[in-house]
């Protein structure tokens, strides 16, 4: 997991604090997964849970970003338009008859580029990070559509390969190399949160910035760099994407950030930075994802119905959720 | 909000079950589309899997996902975009479901994964827009200047149409498109776009939109500019739902080319026929007809949207 | 001399000096664009011109963003007003489109009272689950943002819902003295709500609470209720929003009404000075951030910007009215005009708040 | 003593805030070796030059040397690479960091790039043994005290292998017993040829340790002298500009008659009150125009014990009664609406509210009473809030000024005001004089003594032990979260009797441990 059993020196009998929230995510996950195993019949199936991960591996990268951002008290609200820029990017150079290790290159250095302008909009010049990164949101979509107002499909080898390429076992199970990308990116995340001078900082200044400042930790380094790496979580997002729908489309992902945003704080990060482990972030994207597939095997629902059920699901998971840490604690 | 434990699987009751993945529920003609679809389910005694994926083609695979687990019987949706459905749309075809597409066209080279695709010409549709007006203006000496309100940027309905127009006005040089702009498929869109192209172009003859909610919040904005819609400016539009259809039978709207919505009972006949392993054509047109004032008065009392 | 200076200085310190500038940048610019851009004339006896469409089109977000405001300053944030503004309209429509009588005052104004109802009901929800369960308000208002659109689709059962009655068509255009009415629902939303904060201790009350809510809380405020408070106002004055937002064009799209207000809303806020982190509000500064906003879309709309610049605009604009904001930029920019001594010192960082 | 060559020069340094000229061609000088303090009233520009050396701020003229360069640091991170390691006024950690963490962030020792969490957790907890603190390292460092924090930020400053360490008023919110243990590691730096800067407004405290004192007067250099030669009247002359002698005066105030006063009904009875983690229940009456001190160790709850009675924090067992009548005190509303007024200890996190000015933060807790609804007129505003600058000597005296731009003191002055505006039956105090400079402590130990007399009842929570003797009527021992004593302040009770309440706890603990 994370730094969680790190700072626990003595084993102690009484839950810790601040794994509270986690722990009350994970048991409420536990619960929804099984009420759609009781329900649904082809629910228990083992791909039904590659499924989630297979259909959210792009947003889970992303989260992982935004994790970062948000525990230090930040909000990066461009990460869904520079996923689909830079799927629209990829897939513009493709088409443009790049190879795919330029075009590679060239996606993955787009979004840190912009995460790190924004980073140092908000450092230095002091403005809110929500306008900045809104106007990084209006800069990426724009570019999208500046792109081309149409989708772009995407037909290299390459891309083809790691879209359909299946993981799995004999019985026909699979994950996608999608999957195995996102996964590689959590424990690094997690892993940079935990042991790393700089993810303590991330941290410290999501505590108390001043604070940070006078302890004398290098703050605008660190508030630049996790916008960076936000970018870079959402260009390695947008490959992802690119992957899963062989494609780029200038409106695709549309509101994506509310999603993220609503994944990390499901998983127990705090908006206003400090507190929030990576493992909890993945739990609530995995919320989200079961959300979904709930509705998608009921398959009754109205349009209209399918939103009110998912604010309501909302609704209750974060209320138990809520009261259960409340109780614990 | 749980359903039956017994959803779900190819039952071996014989009844066919359709997993539909609905774009959203973002216009009129798309509730009119749903509801044509879970009508005519019913009626065709088909068990229905009905997913909304609220805009979002991410949702859209998940749901095909879904229906795969599922193991329903025949897949249809209508895509988002035209782009990126190779990858589950392979799986579905691994798993031996048969899928259908309504309404939008996917752009794949690989025309073995999909049966059909049943739905409207787009291009059509404006072709036959342009067609109309030409004919009108036949007699024309002068310029005849063009608004057009497009639909959402980039989106099939909204190039198609463009295209459509363009295409068929190409052939009086007198007809010129002077602004062109998205007013989002919705009537504040609309309405707000037209009010700064009547400030920005003192003469305007006529308005092309490219559905009918665009043309009815444009209505407001010419009148409030001080002009007669239908007379002193032309108005044309795409869909007839049933406020547009009443618009034009008042003569505020002068000519409206019709998309239905109504693709349920096709979608049921051919759900059947692809379960039953029948041959059918890759491409299937619904049908559509256009109106005129007079046409639209009488076809009036019994519109079903 | 050093008078005019001095007022100079102030002048430009005002905190509306640099939106206004820029708004003033952006009218000016259209007009080079489009001589008439400014032009109003007289039509039916009413005024009519572009300038008077930016206000009768920014009187929603005007109203939006004033909820917004009371929010924002108590460190909260609250998404849903579009589904708010959504729900409302579609209330308003369908029950004056099941009337008999459309034109009816009596039932236009039940319409009204009804939709305010079911906002403020919702608003009060929004605020129990931020103010009493103390769920974030981020999350707790998404809900709400999500679930309140299905509603709004809900009761309009997916369609678009006409109405054909003049007294509810006039909340959007009707005229008074020449001008649109919606400006003066707007005007008064803003002095009621105006009078209602600063000339109630309730405005120190929200700005005490957003800057330190224990301290407040040990300072004898119910927080809690104040934080209530501004959800329920927020959810009331997106209702209004609503109405106008639907009359505006006689009909209620329980999808497309209200679409991405929230956003606009929110940087009307913040491009009036209201730090989104709580504390200190302004509401006339607020005001003047939704004009902007809306003579940025008329702009776009007016100059023919292809959708695909449209957004590459709004960043540019969104940008440059935040920097020239920023006290930081302007220090920076400011002392490389002055030419005091050089100094040996790095520069200079005045953090905020660095308690002595 | 001190080698002849500073390690640290300031020349004409000024610096100036929006308003506010906070420093003035000040010079300093810091020796090797040497424990310096720098003193001044509230305002005086002690932080300022601090934070201006260390890079917080920028300066506007003058320059800096430290070892014979000229440096401009451009911030603390880059100031404790320089050597210089600074602990800053009022705690500035993160509290959402564990104590080891807070102590070594920045500088944790690593294996490959990754942190080694337990050699940073064993080297915290023998540091802080070095400190006789005993506390579980991995513990959130805001589950505990103002107190215990202070002592984690010092931790912090002296495991830097630092030239020079600045102590930013760090025995503020520190008992005797820890200073004591303060001092004598200052002691041990200053002979390992540190150079030591000490920042406090404790007298006694100066004549104990420094071995110079530089003294600054609104933002200017009044002198600099060898601790020697300074007599302590001196020294506060020095630092008020003028001859005081209203601290004699406070001596010798007479002790008051304490059984009139208790003859009564008393206005507060405490039965029982308690909460589990937080206090044992105990039990207090307080009279009309009683002072009521509160003396402990730190942590030993006193502080806990004041919320519970104010209704900060909710009590789960006994119950409170007001003038003779059960009164459920379960929120501060509750308590200001029976004439209680609260003011924290820690003024940043529960007191002054940053952004507003210092106007809204005096009227904030009337305004509250009295309703949004009900306004205090504009006039009546100003009339009050003039009354107590004047009364307090706030500095600036510009009541539209965000309150975040006054001084540390000045802060707390605000605060303090903030109550007395309300006019409350009983005011808690927890540690009112704390970074107060010593004319306006007197002015506060006066103001108390004032309102004792005009009928209201105070409970003063105060580090210093000569402090609450000097107002108490009563004084209430505290330890280990428990009450352990109820002594009546007459000729018998003297420091030494309250330190031996407090130690024959201590010892019994220590024998157990
Ligand atoms: N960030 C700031 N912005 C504006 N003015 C400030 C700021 N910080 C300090 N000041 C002002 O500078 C002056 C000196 O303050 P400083 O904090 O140095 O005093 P001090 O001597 O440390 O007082 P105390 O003993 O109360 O801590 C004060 O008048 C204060 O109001
Ligand atoms: N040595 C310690 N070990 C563990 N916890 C401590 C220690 N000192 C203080 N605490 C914490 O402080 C709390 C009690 O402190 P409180 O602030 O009530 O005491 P106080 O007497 O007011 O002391 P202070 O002088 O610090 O204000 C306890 O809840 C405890 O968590
Ligand atoms: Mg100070
Ligand atoms: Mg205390």
């Amino acid at each position: 997991m994370t730094s969680s059993t790190l700072t626990t020196g003595r084993p102690r009998l009484r839950l810790p604090h601040r794994h509270v929230p986690v722990l009350a995510t994970l048991a409420l996950l536990l619960v929804m997964y099984g009420i759609g195993v009781s329900q649904y019949r082809a629910f228990s199936n083992v791909q039904v849970v590659f499924n989630i991960f297979i259909d959210n591996g792009f947003l889970l990268v992303v989260a992982v970003g935004m994790t970062f951002v948000i525990l230090t008290g930040g909000i990066d609200l461009s990460v869904g338009s520079v996923v689909a820029m830079t799927a629209m990017v990829s897939a513009w150079l493709l088409e443009g008859g790049l190879p795919a290790l330029p075009v590679l290159v060239i996606a993955l250095l787009i979004g840190p580029t912009l995460g790190f302008l924004m980073g140092c909009a908000i450092h230095f010049f002091e403005i809110q990070p929500f306008i900045v990164t809104l106007a990084g949101m209006f800069f990426a979509r724009g570019m999208c559509t500046f792109i081309s107002d149409r989708s772009i499909p995407i037909t290299d080898g390459f891309w083809t390969a790691m879209s359909q390429e299946r993981i799995g076992d004999p019985r026909g199970n699979f994950v996608s190399i999608s999957v195995l990308i996102a996964f590689v990116v959590v424990l690094v995340a997690a892993w940079v949160l935990a042991y790393t001078r700089f993810g303590r900082n991330v941290y410290a200044i999501g505590g108390n910035p001043q604070s940070a400042l006078l302890m004398g930790l290098p703050v605008g380094r660190a508030r630049i760099a996790v916008y960076t790496i936000s970018g870079l979580c959402s260009a390695i997002g947008g490959i992802l994407l690119s992957f899963y729908t062989l494609s780029g489309a200038p409106l695709i992902a549309v509101g994506m950030e509310l999603d993220v945003i609503a994944a990390v704080v499901i998983g127990g990060t705090v908006l206003t930075g400090g507190s929030g482990y990576v493992f909890g972030t993945v739990l609530g994207v995995l919320v989200l994802g079961v959300i979904q597939t709930l509705i998608t095997f009921d398959g009754s629902l109205n349009s209209w119905w399918t939103k009110i059920v998912i604010g309501g699901l909302l609704f209750a998971f974060i209320l138990l959720q809520r009261l259960i840490g409340i109780r614990l604690k | 909000a749980c359903g039956n434990s017994d959803t779900g699987g190819a039952a071996d009751d014989g009844k066919i079950t359709l997993g539909f993945s609905q774009v959203g529920a973002e216009s009129g003609w798309r509730t009119a589309n749903t509801t044509s679809v879970k009508e005519a389910a019913a009626a065709a005694d088909i068990e229905l899997k009905f997913d909304d994926a609220q805009q979002k083609q991410e949702n859209q695979i998940k749901a095909i996902r879904n229906f795969i687990q599922q193991k329903v019987d025949v897949i249809a949706f209508s895509p988002v975009v035209e782009s990126g459905w190779d990858t589950v749309l392979k799986e579905a075809k691994d798993a031996d479901i048969p899928v259908i597409l309504t309404d939008r066209a996917v752009d794949s080279a690989d025309k073995s994964l999909y049966k059909t695709f049943l739905g409207s010409d787009f291009v059509k549709e404006g072709r036959l827009s342009g067609e109309w007006l030409l004919e009108q203006t036949k007699s024309a000496t002068g310029p005849v200047n063009i608004v057009e309100l497009q639909g959402t940027t980039g989106s099939a309905p909204a190039n198609d149409r463009k295209k459509g127009f363009a295409e068929a006005i190409a052939a009086n040089p007198n007809l010129s498109i002077v602004a062109s702009q998205s007013g989002d498929f919705t009537r504040a869109g609309g309405k707000q776009v037209m009010e700064q192209f009547l400030k920005a172009n003192p003469k305007i003859d006529v308005l092309f939109a490219h559905n009918d909610d665009m043309g009815l919040g444009a209505l407001e904005a010419i009148t409030a500019a001080g002009k007669v819609p239908g007379k002193d400016i032309i108005i044309i539009t795409i869909d007839a739902v049933r406020d547009g259809m009443q618009a034009l039978a008042d003569g505020k709207f002068n000519f409206i080319a019709e998309c239905s919505p109504l693709l349920g009972p096709q979608l049921m006949d051919l759900a059947k026929k692809v379960h039953a392993g029948e041959e059918v054509p890759p491409r299937i047109e619904t049908e559509e007809t256009t109106f005129t004032q007079e046409q639209a008065k009488e076809a009036l009392p019994n519109r079903k949207y | 001399m050093n008078d005019v200076r001095s007022r100079y200085r102030a002048l430009i310190g005002h905190r509306l000096f640099w939106p206004a500038a820029v708004l003033v940048l952006m009218l000016a610019a259209n007009t080079i664009y489009r001589p008439g851009f400014l032009a109003i004339e007289v039509k039916d006896g009413h005024l009519y011109g572009t300038p008077i469409d930016i206000l009768r089109l920014s009187a929603p977000l005007i109203l939006v963003a004033l909820g917004m405001t009371l929010v924002i300053s108590t460190g909260g944030i609250d998404l849903s007003v579009g589904s708010l503004c959504a729900i409302s309209g579609a209330v308003a429509c369908v029950y004056i489109s099941g009337q008999s009588d459309q034109n009816s005052l009596v039932t236009v104004l039940t319409a009204l009272a009804l939709a305010l109802g079911v906002a403020l009901a919702l608003g009060a929800w929004n605020g129990v689950l931020v103010a009493v369960i103390g769920i974030q308000p981020i999350i707790a208002t998404l809900i709400l943002m999500v679930a309140g659109r299905g509603l709004a689709q809900l009761i309009t059962e997916g369609q678009i819902v006409t109405v054909n009655s003049g007294p509810y068509r006039a909340i959007g255009l009707g005229h008074l003295l020449t001008l649109p009415l919606a400006i003066f629902i707007a005007l008064a939303a803003a002095l009621l709500v105006a009078v209602f904060t600063r000339r109630t201790a309730l405005g120190m009350i929200i700005e005490s609470v957003g800057g330190n809510a224990e301290a407040s809380r040990l300072a004898g405020i119910r927080s809690g209720r104040v934080i209530f408070l501004v959800y329920v106002i927020s959810a009331g004055c997106a209702a209004v929003a609503g109405f106008m937002m639907t009359a505006n064009v006689s009909s209620a799209d329980g999808n497309a009404a209200g679409l991405w207000v929230e956003l606009d809303a929110i940087l009307a806020v913040v491009i009036g000075g209201t730090s989104l982190a709580g504390g200190r509000f302004f509401l006339s500064g607020t005001i003047l951030g939704a004009l902007i906003i809306q003579t940025l879309t008329t702009s776009v709309y007016a100059m023919n910007i292809s959708p695909q610049t449209a957004l590459l605009f709004k960043a540019v604009v969104v940008i440059a009215v935040c920097l020239v904001q920023a006290p930081a930029f302007r220090a920076k920019f400011s002392r490389r005009r002055n030419t005091t001594p050089p100094r040996p010192t790095a520069p200079k960082r005045q953090k905020e708040q660095v308690p002595a | 003593m001190t080698d002849s060559r500073p390690v640290l020069t300031m020349t004409g340094i000024s610096k100036s805030f929006p308003g506010v000229r906070a420093l003035h061609d000040v010079d300093f000088r810091l020796f090797p070796g040497e424990v310096h303090a720098l003193m001044g009233e509230n305002g005086a520009g002690k932080s300022t030059l601090i934070k201006v050396l260390t890079g917080v701020y920028g300066i506007d003229e003058g320059t800096i040397t430290l070892d014979g360069e000229q440096v401009a640091f451009s911030g603390p991170m880059q100031a404790t690479a320089g050597g210089v390691s600074t602990v800053y006024q009022e705690v500035n950690l993160c509290t959402n960091l564990s104590v080891a963490e807070n102590i070594f962030i920045g500088r944790e020792p690593r294996r490959f790039g990754a942190v080694r969490w337990g050699e940073v957790r064993r080297r915290a907890r023998a540091l802080l043994a070095r400190l006789e603190i005993d506390i579980d390292v991995t513990a959130p460092l805001g589950t505990y005290s103002l107190a215990v924090q202070q002592m984690v930020a010092i931790a912090r400053a002296i495991d830097v292998q630092a030239r020079v360490l600045i102590l930013d008023e760090p025995t503020s919110s520190l008992d005797a017993g820890e200073v004591a243990q303060l001092f004598r590691i200052m002691r041990q730096l200053r002979d390992e040829g540190i150079a030591l800067l000490f920042v406090t407004h404790f007298l006694d405290q100066v004549y104990g340790i420094a071995d110079r004192i530089t003294v600054l007067r609104n933002g200017r250099l009044v002198g600099e002298y060898p601790t020697a030669d300074l007599p302590q009247l001196t020294l506060v002359e020095k630092m008020i500009g003028k001859e005081l002698d209203v601290l004699e005066r406070l001596e010798e105030q007479p002790r008051r008659d304490v059984a009139a006063l208790e003859s009564g009904t008393p206005f507060v009875e405490v039965a029982d009150l308690g909460r589990k983690g937080a206090v044992e229940p105990f039990s207090l009456t307080i009279h009309a125009g009683e002072v009521v001190g509160l003396a402990g160790l730190l942590g030993s709850g006193r502080t806990e014990a004041a919320r519970l009675l104010f209704g900060a924090d909710r009590a789960d067992h006994g119950h409170t009664s007001v003038s003779g009548r059960r009164a459920a005190l379960r929120n501060p509303v509750h308590a200001i609406g029976h004439g209680i007024g609260f003011c924290s200890e820690n003024r940043r996190a529960e007191g002054i509210i940053a952004d507003l000015s210092v106007r809204e933060n005096m009227i904030l807790a009337m305004q509250a009473a009295r309703g949004w609804l009900r306004p205090i007129p504009r006039r009546r505003q100003d009339e009050l809030v003039d009354r107590y600058v004047k009364a307090l000597s706030i500095r600036p005296a510009d009541p539209e000024l965000p309150v975040r731009n006054l001084s540390g003191g000045n802060q707390q002055k605000v605060l303090l005001a903030r109550w007395l505006i309300t006019e409350p039956r009983l005011l808690i105090l927890d540690e009112p004089t704390r970074g107060i400079d010593i004319g306006a402590k007197a002015e506060i130990q006066k103001l108390v003594v004032q309102l004792s007399d005009g009928g209201m009842a105070v409970l003063y929570i105060s580090a210093e032990l000569e402090e609450v003797l000097r107002l108490s009527h009563k004084v209430v021992v505290m330890r280990d979260r428990e009450m352990v004593a109820q002594l009546t302040n007459d000729d018998t009770v003297d420091a030494d009797r309250v330190m031996q309440t407090i130690a024959s706890g201590s010892r019994r603990e220590e024998a157990t441990r």
